[in-house]
């Protein structure tokens, strides 16, 4: 499987985990679980620098950058003005022009209003952006986010960081289907068997921070879903058995001794 | 000859610096690798290559960013 | 991880996946897969030789068993006296003392007769066997197949072959929280995620076989079996993040730009 | 000098062969590896190094057993 | 619970069901069905006369109005001036200012499209309409529908027709919390357990019609769904006990015999 | 549906819920909540009168046996021999010969030993009880409880007292199809939804006592368990929908407003 | 004294009437009952106590609708 | 005349109470309506019809049991 690649506006990645940057124990942690994950993409959030204390190192010196690729994202914009903003300084930032999309609807949800989220996604487009918008599961708006040029479509699993697994695998099965472009499940993921499970869906890639930041053993979790990932795109593409009511025997039932 | 004190807004906090200030030297001043951050100078994004010509002057509005954690 | 080993009867196996024999669309594509999924030991039936055909090639022609320990069990029994017999037979025909000991209480589940299956265990320990009984996900039963010598415990995640996943994880972990011997789920695997799924319950280790031999490509499900129980492994000793109802942002929500 | 059928029954199934004979001929007879099968006697387990001297006679009862694929 | 009454708009119902007028084997079937719901509000469906064959019996024979509160619908409508259009017609049919309002987005899933949906709210709204709006299980959706003036919120369970049950519970649980006017489960149940699970979850009322149109026996499976939406509420009402791993006994644990 | 009657040996029940006694916060709640579900048998459990306090009021004060007929367990009892002890007392003291057969395996999870199990059943039925054992959700074990004359059997849902719900609905559903006797899901279920579930898989009847008794508001929840049992009850007569993966228009497709 | 013929689009199908024509009137040569349907004229809703002066002349596009079963 | 004490255990626990008594004067000593208790003698049911001439001496066990509160 060698050639499975995930390839995103025509960038080609080796692993299909997305991983984040944000809420690890320490910036060497992050380093080590990056390492184990097997990712060559990361998302980092875009801030304003801490002018008062300069003391405060530096993420981009526990991150590879000719290693990985780095997805600035535009977490906490609560309007389409306010992540276009966002994505303009982060692209000036990384010298890149690619985007997680985050248009926030609801600080406890955190899900995504996706009427502003559509909107922004048309003006980046426009600016030659590569936008990956974080969406709801709901087919009918990927399907406009890809009329208005998305590079891929990320709909959530679960709320941000509630490790709840995927809440509605039919919708996601559904957008797969209906998608010209990568589906990438962003949020929700809380274990290795939801990776597993997201991937056995059909998406493209899994995308994830607090489950791995968050576990009491990052690397471990880091390399445990590296294997998770792997394992969900290999079953969706060996093609899983039909399930059953009942028994069948996995031995002959003829030649048994004494019969 | 004599420097004078320009009153800027930076990353939503009243400043004063010397000036008017290009981005480069206000950079420095802040001991910000200009590599590593973006610069939004009134509302409008400063590209890399006119950090130098850019100059800051009095009751301007500069933001600096650069990359954190994040999910 | 390279020290976490799977130790059953004081033996060492480096992988937590234990594969079947049976129902592979040939010997050729069972030697692949059993490459693919990097396990270990392997399930075979004990059966009649076929006198009047001689031609049929052997089992044993595509297995090394210099690097793949052979289990052979007692499929089809009925009864204890039957699986005894049986499992003396394998022993000779495999020249070791191990066996998976399954007594079927019914032919349209495939569900063990916990009751003679406890009989027969008690009879093979002591006649010096290393007994792994197939059994429900009693954890009554299980107490009472390991204070009858048992050398691990195997409860069925779901009926044999139907692909139907864990059907009680409740069972699977309280089994596993009482037993001091290894867990090891047996049947009802039916993709990745159900492997991954099972090891996250603290299972010691997962037995399959139709989910690999029925899979539309079984060699591509055997290497992502190998992976999901690397997965599931390495999930369970990582500690994965708690449930929340609500979401949690994964980027700093201060120094936004803008605010 | 000439040999004797003894009827026996094989597998399940009844069987002629000329007889009384070694578990070890019989194998041989039907062209079956030794090394891979175990084989029970009327009933009891014969170990491998006993198949010479273990003689089949008329009326006895023999199942040959291997691996076949399982689960 | 007597004076447990689900109140829309200033308008009261005795039952929290609401029960649609499609697909039944007969009109007469029908009728019988909605009797054995004891639900009194109906979905019906606004279309063309039949021109050329008038002899088709008329849905309202079998409606008896004085008891069943009838709620037209934009069923079929796939943007908002379609709907617009559509609820006027209905209005005057009517007689009533009630909406279903549906804006389809696409016709494989029957989803809503829900920027669509906001704008044919707010413009219903202001010329007087009660909308009730079919949507996604989207909670910032929902509360723009509330501010837009939608006097209910109705999150679709599962896809029309689906009988898939509730998909996301955790979004209906998020929905109830945030909304101030009713929350209406509508589409997606299966069967009756699907019902008690939606009111368990807070949900004031459910809306279906294949569930019971569709079943093999319509008028058993319309009591059925009467007593599910009793259940259901009742125990929302009573406040469940919590779930626990291990058992806890039900019985004394002192005074047994011969201890 | 008038005629649907729960029959156990021969005796007419006019509803599907047993009802516990245990745990409620006062007896007089318990009479409440017993008059709101409806039911028409309860559990007891059989215990040493105590001697030193003989003020405590009596169980029986609160039951009107005339209308409820009483089942004593044999709770607390962990091998045949003191199950059967406690039946026999059970009898004397209710005057019946029935009895609730319960021989537990483990404190933590009170889950049955069902060889015991088995035991106590035939040597009871031997005596002319009509024996109703609680048992695991294992189809073998029903069938042998069923051939040592069981007049019901009684598969959990879940540990007791879990509120968990039910755990293998397949099993269920299995035992439901392979039984001869009434199949009654006792222990496990936690609400309302959970006993339309367990009537929808077939189960003849639910037995339930945490759940009510348990519940922040007994007497509503009992009230709710009528409900649920008896919409349960329907769903499975009346058959259900199938599930789809998509959506079926409930409306017409023709017809429609400027087409 | 005589009767023209008007062309109408009646709910998208062409069609032939004597007319010019009142709302009321058309709806009775169809036999349609006038107190269960909406009728819309030129893409305006004709309020149902306009029926009688409401008059459908020659091109105009006329939609009449009822309710019918749905979810 | 006098009355002799029997030790017995009741429910577990020792007692003494004026005897040999029967199961009937038993209950009545104890304030235990006799209808709605069951009671084992030496491990042996008493049917309630034989209350008054089941006996108890000096030694014996005695179980009385009514119903509680289960599930």
């Amino acid at each position: 499987m060698a050639s499975d690649h995930l390839v995103i506006a025509g960038k080609t990645f080796q692993s299909r985990l997305i991983i984040g940057t944000g809420k690890y124990p320490s910036n060497a942690v992050m380093a080590k679980a990056h390492e184990a994950s097997g990712a060559d993409m990361a998302t980092v959030a875009v801030r304003r620098v801490n002018i008062s204390d300069r003391t405060k190192e530096s993420l981009l010196d526990y991150i590879d950058t000719s290693k990985m690729f780095l997805l600035p994202n535009t977490a906490g914009c609560y309007n389409a003005d306010e992540a276009v903003r966002t994505a303009r300084l982060g692209r000036e930032a990384g010298l890149s022009n690619w985007v997680k999309l985050e248009v926030i609807g609801d600080e406890k949800t955190l899900f995504p209003d996706n009427e502003e989220l559509v909107k922004a996604t048309a003006v980046l487009v426009r600016e030659g952006f590569v936008v990956l918008p974080y969406t709801t599961d709901d087919p009918i708006v990927c399907r406009k986010l890809e009329d208005a040029g998305a590079s891929a479509v990320m709909p959530l699993g679960a709320p941000i960081g509630s490790g709840l697994g995927i809440q509605n695998p039919n919708n996601i099965r559904i957008i797969r289907e209906f998608s010209r472009v990568p589906v990438i499940v962003d949020a929700g993921v809380g274990t290795a068997s939801d990776a597993t499970f997201a991937m056995e869906l059909g998406a493209d890639a899994v995308l994830m921070n607090t489950a791995i930041a968050g576990a009491q053993d990052p690397v471990a979790m880091a390399e445990s879903m590296k294997y998770a990932i792997r394992a969900g795109r290999l079953a969706y593409l060996a093609g899983r058995i039909p399930r059953k009511m009942y028994a069948t025997a996995s031995s002959p039932v003829e030649g048994l001794v004494g019969r | 000859m004599f420097t004078k004190i320009v009153h800027i807004t930076l990353n939503g906090d009243p400043l004063d610096v010397p000036g008017p200030v290009s981005v480069t030297r206000l950079l420095k001043s802040l001991e910000i690798d200009a590599r590593r951050v973006a610069v939004e100078h009134n509302l409008v994004i400063v590209k890399r290559a006119a950090f130098d010509e850019t100059i800051v002057n009095d009751g301007d509005t500069v933001e600096i960013v650069n990359f954190a954690g994040g999910g």
